[in-house]
């Protein structure tokens, strides 16, 4: 274990707003933003862990003004690096529960090789990626999320990028949890953050967010609760994936491709829908491909799970093996001083 | 591991007597120069002279064998006395192919001794290394001693002389030339076979016929010698006087991790290194990741960028972070270190200065980096620099440069260079307890205390112990309100803020010891010099004054902020010389703050200063 | 389309006679205060006045409602002469609401005009702006010209007075808020409304209601003011004597965009130009991706320094490869920067300065990046850099460095500042056959002409038009051989090719014009500026000209190298002064170059100097 | 067309050794990378593609010292910034054929950005990384594809890191063209690069590759001649996935997961065994995840390919159409500087 421990107070239960900071909230009314925060207030609340043992961790964009709003610890850092610096944090203090929060640019344009690297490395942080497929702060340019064609500040003739795919990234560099959720559906958004809380290891959590002023309604038809019980399908482990305002259509595989049925219709029969399963890794590649353009249901949930040593484990082994091997004697910087060939000179 | 000195393999030959000696082992990148080179120092330490290495290798893994790009070399002064420069030019040169001889002849003083392979002459090897003529025999070499020996026959004679505890492939025997030079280079400096014979066993140990191969070759380069009717003489160096006491060889990079590992083990903080590889720094990384046990983590990031957040994160969650790069890893790092800065975070920045712009010339060395160390970050963003003058130096840089950025909580940049991290240099172990302390409070409870709170004298804010009940809190790298904290976009706020941080830095000065003057105290001429031009320009302003000239020398630790008292000597000199390699980067700053005619004297050849070069500019200036 | 001048709205009371006015607007971020404060300069010029405009606004998109943090602004001098600066006091203070006057009431002169919306100062209101007395009722504010109006009520009133073509919720109304309050200025400074009318038109025709509504506010303010009994008096501002000629608005990113496109047109040469959005320097790539009728290609990046070697690429190719950024993006850009100065690559290099340090004041200005633009890069990696002193001053100020950059092969840096980008100005629209021409001619056949042959006069490589049969070579980072470019690590070569870099961007002087001084050519004070601090000095040093005063000016365009007469002309002055919006970062290469104790005068509050912080340093130093 | 135009000779037919440089190939004697290179020559001679229009860019390695070797034009740049500098390039002069040369340390730790984002664009670009699993030319550190608990210069513990895979992460980011081949199979390493020549848009070949100084043998057993036939399954399209010495070992899919299979001991049949389909995307996620660890072989060749839009053809288009919609007239410098509200002051 590392040397630097803190001593936890006995943590009394606390509430929302003891997740509240003193400082204003200073985001667009009707941005997005705003519910992400007030759940994630409300389930660290929820959770069995002492307030000052979170850390915030996050780049630059109106998303990552976040850590200023948490009443916990909180670095808001440079543009797209939050995850290297919550890598050196998590190396030092294992116990704390690092988040960070970071929008589409800020993760997926110029932090896109720091977030692969933690996620492949399964650095114990909790990355909550607030996608509204626009950059906020700088008014308006598209994002690497934004679709093709995208007219934007910068691109008046359109977008000729093709865009990311965040979950498939997620999963094409083997992250550890891969999970969707939405800013306007609260209590799928609550669970979403719980679960990943709960995971040991890295958690990719991409969150549709509503960017009011530069990209209104990109989410409208997942979040609008008129035409989200077609948009969306809520995924539940064990359960057959299964959605419609009367939950009875479904996906199906046909070859390595997944079809929407209607049961309805007696497209298909119950059996074959398929049952949602977070460890079927070909599976969640398949349900990360669903753009929600087709007409294929959008995903949210948790698409993927799996457990793997985390980084910061090994790191922190090393140090406490070869302090087990090669225990140090005398004035142990002496003895490393004086180590390999020395000779005297009387 | 501690080992006795060791004595001369007695000769029956007749013996000279020299002060210093300097020499250079030259070959292709295959051929084991460094490890002949490296051996050879190591028996002149054992043997008690001082001395002073100086690698030289090409930036490949492996050039082209036989070529000039390819060639590996190692020059080295041993002496009697103190030694400060691997020399400016050699006593002997021992070139193991006509390339090797091409390259380096030039460095050899007229009538010293040069060793060649004449078995490595043949056409193939001449048109390789360029060479019109065959230098052994066209004239251009008449002014040296030359000693010709064929060098691969005579190994593999040697060596398979009888049989070998296992076969050996011709080509397994062949690579045991390097010794066999070694060994005559013994003879020839009347050095001991032991040391080496010892580091043969200890490192072939596990093959025995390539051990055993390795000591026939060393063996026999020592026996010709002695019984070659070449004209050839042996010399002596007698020890050197050195302060008595436990010794052991350090090069700067070594140094460099010890300084950090002594910073955390005095300061009771874990060490949290983070870096990303890079000539010549890289080996700061494979130091550190060796002394695990004495609670140093380290990290290989996916960039340098990467690297410098991961430590300024170990930082903030408490440990001393550090990284080290070269100059490309520099101007990565910037907008990082800015940040730590910004929110006053205690990292160390080991950067190892190479031959630049761009990739440059990798392997080289140069110190060109000392203005983007001070000034190459966007906005007024001031933080200490320090360098260290010699290998071991590093040492006691680094762990000033910790010690610093702790007290201070702030970045502090340690400038190293090329030729610092890889030279070696006998080091009079120092004891763990002699280092000044280093008070690494954390606050680590609600004790009335806030989090942006400063310190009176130092003006360094809370390090506050993340994780800890009551105090959580934001920071940031948005301008902060003086007093909360808090994001401020207030006008007098953000003034007052810019003038508090470089107070804060050049508040440092407190910590600058009175400078050391070497010489007069007032005169003609002050050479002020900074990093790994200590021994060169040490070297020739005794010299200098030896010859009744009226020449100082002050040489830098503190780059930035700079001694307080400077601005007071320099004055008292008629004249101020500034060697550097580079194009005048403290001598810019010298002359921009003191406002004086500072010389500027320049090499940027990636090749450190000879003393005659010192002495020239030296003689030009008092006449 | 162009437009002819506008006549005042004719009044019935009685006007008085100005020969210029300060005025500012403030109110809330979503208040519209940008779109008012740029319709009334429009408005003015238009009228005929010189301008110049300086809009302050928080980094939020949107900071909360009626907070301070939350506070936009607008200030803008109109005047009968040349317009130097925003002006330093305001004569009229336009607070939309209690943040508003609480943040700015500071800057309003004694006896100024203060308009404020007496319908915003609830209690709420008075609590989010901190305010703990209302100070509409202490005496506070006594000794301004208060001018109270229920802007909400009338604003309403008037918008809603008669059905509109179609239905406006309350909301929508009360947006019309800020056209009210333009209409009251209007009145006040006998402005016309018209450009405002067809303005409104031209914005929201596609709603009639919307328009209808704005130009019933518009009108509604006028006529309180036509109407009202409060006492206040209409000015007049005539107009200047401006050049004859046709004139548009611009802004410095505006002119910086203009400029890069006449570079390609006058080169002959496609623009490609990459970047990553960032606080202040977005808006060039907003404006460059409307130009690509010009042959202009636009690259969104992934990041800051894929946006350099993007751009880096394009010249390879054979494009004029242009990037911009601000301070935190000039960083990540170094290390590629360095490899274009190694390979000879014609880049232009645009950072519009912002407060620092790390993500600092990322909507305010400075000037704190001018070290680390010729500096922050490892090794000696020289470059020129040019900087421009007014907002249509980028225009020339961005041609010349990309003229530069395409005649000696080289990475040229420019630097604007916030002030320059989103400041406007009206400008006298210059003709494209009236530019300096640019040769960028490429080596485009095999004609006995190497790819690393270089030009006698200029030193600058061939620019290889890569595709090019025959002319097959490959360029890098690493040192290169100063005849065939080939990988060269010889230590003689290397230091021949830094001479070279650092004589090839020296040699640049040679494009220098003589020095201007404004002012005696001897004497005892120089003012010594560049970039945005141009007018605030002008106007100080005409002013104690004016007063008898014996003080120059000269403003730099060329940071490196500097102008070769410039070390002459200071030794002229018995004192030089250095005003910047940093802490004396020209300073300290203008006493290095020159060995003269310049003294610095520094602001660093995220604001232009105003008039009277200059006079006062020279009243200080000239006493 | 952009403007930048260069006029091809007659291009008369080349040989290998014209595609040879006059500098010396400075590579360890017996590394992989000198077969790479001259399969490279030996394929660029054989293109119909005049040599002038090859560019070859690359970063910082061992492997991006390769623009040097090639009788092309050549830009060895910085430390993984390559694909950036390529993007360049091909928005100027679309028509260049662009290749780079890459590491697995420069294309996946420091690069790892570029490249996603080089690949999601479809920027038109050949690239090939040689992977060895280890930094070559600063002597031997770990790299993202190296193995976890490896051993190195700087990770004498063992390396804490789980590896990247190269393929699944292309996939993940939708690349248009995914293969892998071996230094040591001369012909299909000579094919797959032909493939990747002719692919239009970013094709992305990972080349095994050994470092016989640093990592030596670390593919030995998908190269060498004896474990070979077993160890690697080698893909072509329309025929089904055999392998073994005498073909009779084959893939079949169960679930979402694949299974090797033998034909002789009649454990399934030849019906059973998956056609290869590299325009499958799920197929090629599948194939992508064999390690070569476990008892699959490795599948070589081309993985996946599909067609999109390259992002030079947009940004070029743009120009086109703009020009065309927006016709400069008179001196066009003059018309936009005039363009907007102007007004005349006598
Ligand atoms: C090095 C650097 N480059 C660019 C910027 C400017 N910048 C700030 S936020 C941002 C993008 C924000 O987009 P996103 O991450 O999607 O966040 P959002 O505002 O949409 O929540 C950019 C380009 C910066 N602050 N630093
Ligand atoms: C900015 C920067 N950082 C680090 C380096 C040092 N460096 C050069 S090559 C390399 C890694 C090489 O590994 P790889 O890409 O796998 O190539 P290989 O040598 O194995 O072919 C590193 C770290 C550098 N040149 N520049
Ligand atoms: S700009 Fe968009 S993302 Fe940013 S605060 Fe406003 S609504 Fe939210
Ligand atoms: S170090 Fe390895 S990769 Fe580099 S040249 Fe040598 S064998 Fe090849
Ligand atoms: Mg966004
Ligand atoms: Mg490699």
């Amino acid at each position: 274990m590392s040397a630097i421990q803190t001593v936890p107070l006995s943590s009394k239960k606390l509430t929302n707003k003891d997740y509240e900071s003193d400082q204003e909230v200073r985001w667009c009314p009707g941005c997005g933003d705003y519910a992400i925060l007030r759940q994630t207030q409300k389930v660290l609340a929820e959770l069995d862990i002492p307030r000052e043992k979170h850390v915030f961790v996050s780049g630059i964009g109106c998303s990552s003004r976040f850590p200023y709003y948490m009443n916990t610890y909180g670095f808001h850092t440079i543009h797209g690096r939050a995850p290297a610096f919550a890598t050196g944090i998590k190396c030092v203090q294992p116990d704390l529960t690092v988040w960070i929060a970071t929008g589409d640019g800020d993760a997926l344009s110029i932090g896109g090789n720091h977030l692969i690297h933690a996620l492949r490395r399964n650095v114990d942080v909790k990355i909550l990626m607030f996608n509204n497929r626009i950059y906020g702060l700088t008014k308006g340019q598209y994002s690497p999320t934004s679709e093709s064609g995208k007219h934007t500040a910068s691109t008046p003739m359109g977008s000729p990028d093709h865009p990311l795919n965040p979950l498939a990234l997620a999963l094409g560099v083997e992250a550890t949890f891969v999970a969707r959720s939405l800013d306007r559906d609260l209590q799928h958004l609550g669970q979403t953050l719980h679960h990943s809380a709960k995971h040991k290891g890295s958690a990719f959590v991409e969150i549709l967010q509503n960017c009011n002023v530069f990209n209104d309604g990109e989410w409208e038809k997942f979040t609008d609760k008129a035409t989200k019980p077609m948009t969306t399908l809520a995924l539940e482990d064990g359960k057959p994936m299964l959605y419609g305002p009367n939950k009875d259509k479904g996906l199906r595989v046909k070859g390595f491709k997944l079809e929407a049925v209607d049961l309805a219709k007696g497209e298909a029969k119950l059996e074959d829908i398929i049952v949602a399963d977070s460890t079927d890794l070909a599976l969640a590649e398949m349900l990360a491909r669903i753009s929600g353009k087709d007409s294929l249901p959008l995903p949210i949930g948790v698409l993927y799970r799996t457990s793997r040593t985390c980084y910061e484990n090994d790191v922190v082994a090393q140090v406490q093996k070869a302090r087990q091997d090669k225990p140090p004697k005398g004035d142990p910087l002496d003895g490393i001083l004086r180590a390999g060939e020395t000779w005297v000179v009387a | 591991m501690s080992s006795a000195s060791v004595l001369a393999q007695p000769t029956k030959k007749p013996v000279g007597q020299r002060t210093d000696v300097v020499i250079y082992f030259a070959g292709d990148s295959g051929d084991g120069i460094q490890a002949i080179g490296g051996q050879f120092g190591h028996t002149c330490v054992r043997m008690g002279n001082d001395i002073v290495t100086f690698p030289d290798f090409p930036a490949e893994i492996r050039a082209p064998a036989g070529t000039k790009a390819g060639v590996s070399g190692y020059q080295l002064q041993f002496g009697n006395h103190e030694v400060l420069t691997p020399g400016d030019g050699y006593d002997a040169l021992i070139a193991l192919n006509p390339a090797a001889l091409q390259a380096r002849v030039k460095g050899l003083k007229d009538n010293g001794l040069l060793i060649v392979n004449t078995d490595k002459f043949g056409e193939l090897d001449l048109k390789k290394a360029q060479c019109k003529t065959n230098p052994l025999e066209d004239s251009s070499l008449d002014r040296y001693q030359m000693f010709k020996v064929e060098l691969t026959r005579l190994t593999r004679a040697a060596v398979f002389e009888s049989p070998l505890p296992a076969p050996l492939s011709n080509r397994e025997g062949d690579r045991c030339q390097n010794f066999f030079a070694l060994g005559m280079v013994c003879w020839l400096f009347g050095r001991s076979l032991d040391p080496t014979l010892q580091y043969i066993d200890a490192k072939f140990g596990k093959r025995a016929e390539i051990a055993e191969a390795n000591k026939r070759a060393l063996k026999a380069g020592w026996v010709y010698c002695e019984n070659t009717d070449a004209y050839v003489s042996s010399f002596e160096v007698t020890a050197a006087k050195m302060a008595p006491g436990l010794y052991r060889h350090i090069t700067g990079n070594q140094a460099t991790a010890l300084g950090l590992v002594a910073a955390g083990q005095k300061a009771g903080l874990p060490i949290f290194f983070a870096s990303y590889p890079i000539t010549p720094a890289s080996d700061i990384l494979h130091q550190l990741s060796r002394y695990k046990n004495l609670n140093v983590m380290t990290a290989q990031a996916e960039d340098e960028i990467a690297a410098a957040c991961m430590a300024i994160g170990g930082s903030y969650a408490g440990a001393l972070g550090c990284t080290a790069t070269s100059g490309p890893g520099l101007d990565l790092k910037q907008e990082a270190i800015s940040l730590a800065v910004s929110t006053e975070m205690p990292v160390v920045i080991v950067v190892v200065q190479r031959g630049g712009p761009s990739t440059g010339l990798p392997t080289k060395t140069e110190q060109a980096d000392l203005l983007a160390a001070i000034f190459g970050r966007h906005g007024e963003c001031p933080l200490p620099v320090i360098a260290a003058s010699t290998p071991s130096d590093c040492y006691m840089a680094t762990y000033e440069a910790s010690r610093i950025a702790i007290k201070y909580r702030t970045p502090v940049i340690f400038l190293s260079d090329g030729y610092l991290a890889n030279g070696a240099e006998p080091w009079l172990i120092p004891a763990a307890k002699d280092l000044p302390p280093i008070n690494a409070k954390q606050l680590v409870e609600v004790n009335g205390v806030k989090p942006f709170q400063r310190d009176t004298e130092t003006q360094a804010r809370q390090w506050v112990r993340i994780g800890t009940p009551g105090l959580e809190h934001r920071v940031g790298g948005l301008e902060k309100d003086i007093g909360s904290g808090n994001i401020s976009y207030d006008p007098d706020n953000h003034e007052n803020m810019t003038h508090l941080r470089k107070a804060k830095v050049d508040g440092i000065v407190r910590e600058i010891p009175p400078t050391v003057i070497a010489g007069p105290t007032s005169g003609d001429l002050l050479i002020l010099g900074w990093g790994s031009t200590y021994g060169a320009i040490k070297s020739a302003a005794d010299l200098a004054r030896a010859a009744g000239k009226s020449v100082a020398q002050v040489h830098l630790r503190y780059l930035n902020p700079l001694p307080p008292d400077l601005g007071d000597i320099l004055k008292r000199y008629k004249k101020v010389l500034i060697p550097e390699m580079n194009l005048g980067q403290l001598s810019l700053i010298v002359r921009a703050k003191y406002v004086i005619p500072a010389q500027p004297l320049n090499k940027i050849k990636g090749q450190p200063f000879t003393i005659t070069e010192i002495t020239n500019a030296i003689d030009t200036l008092l006449t």
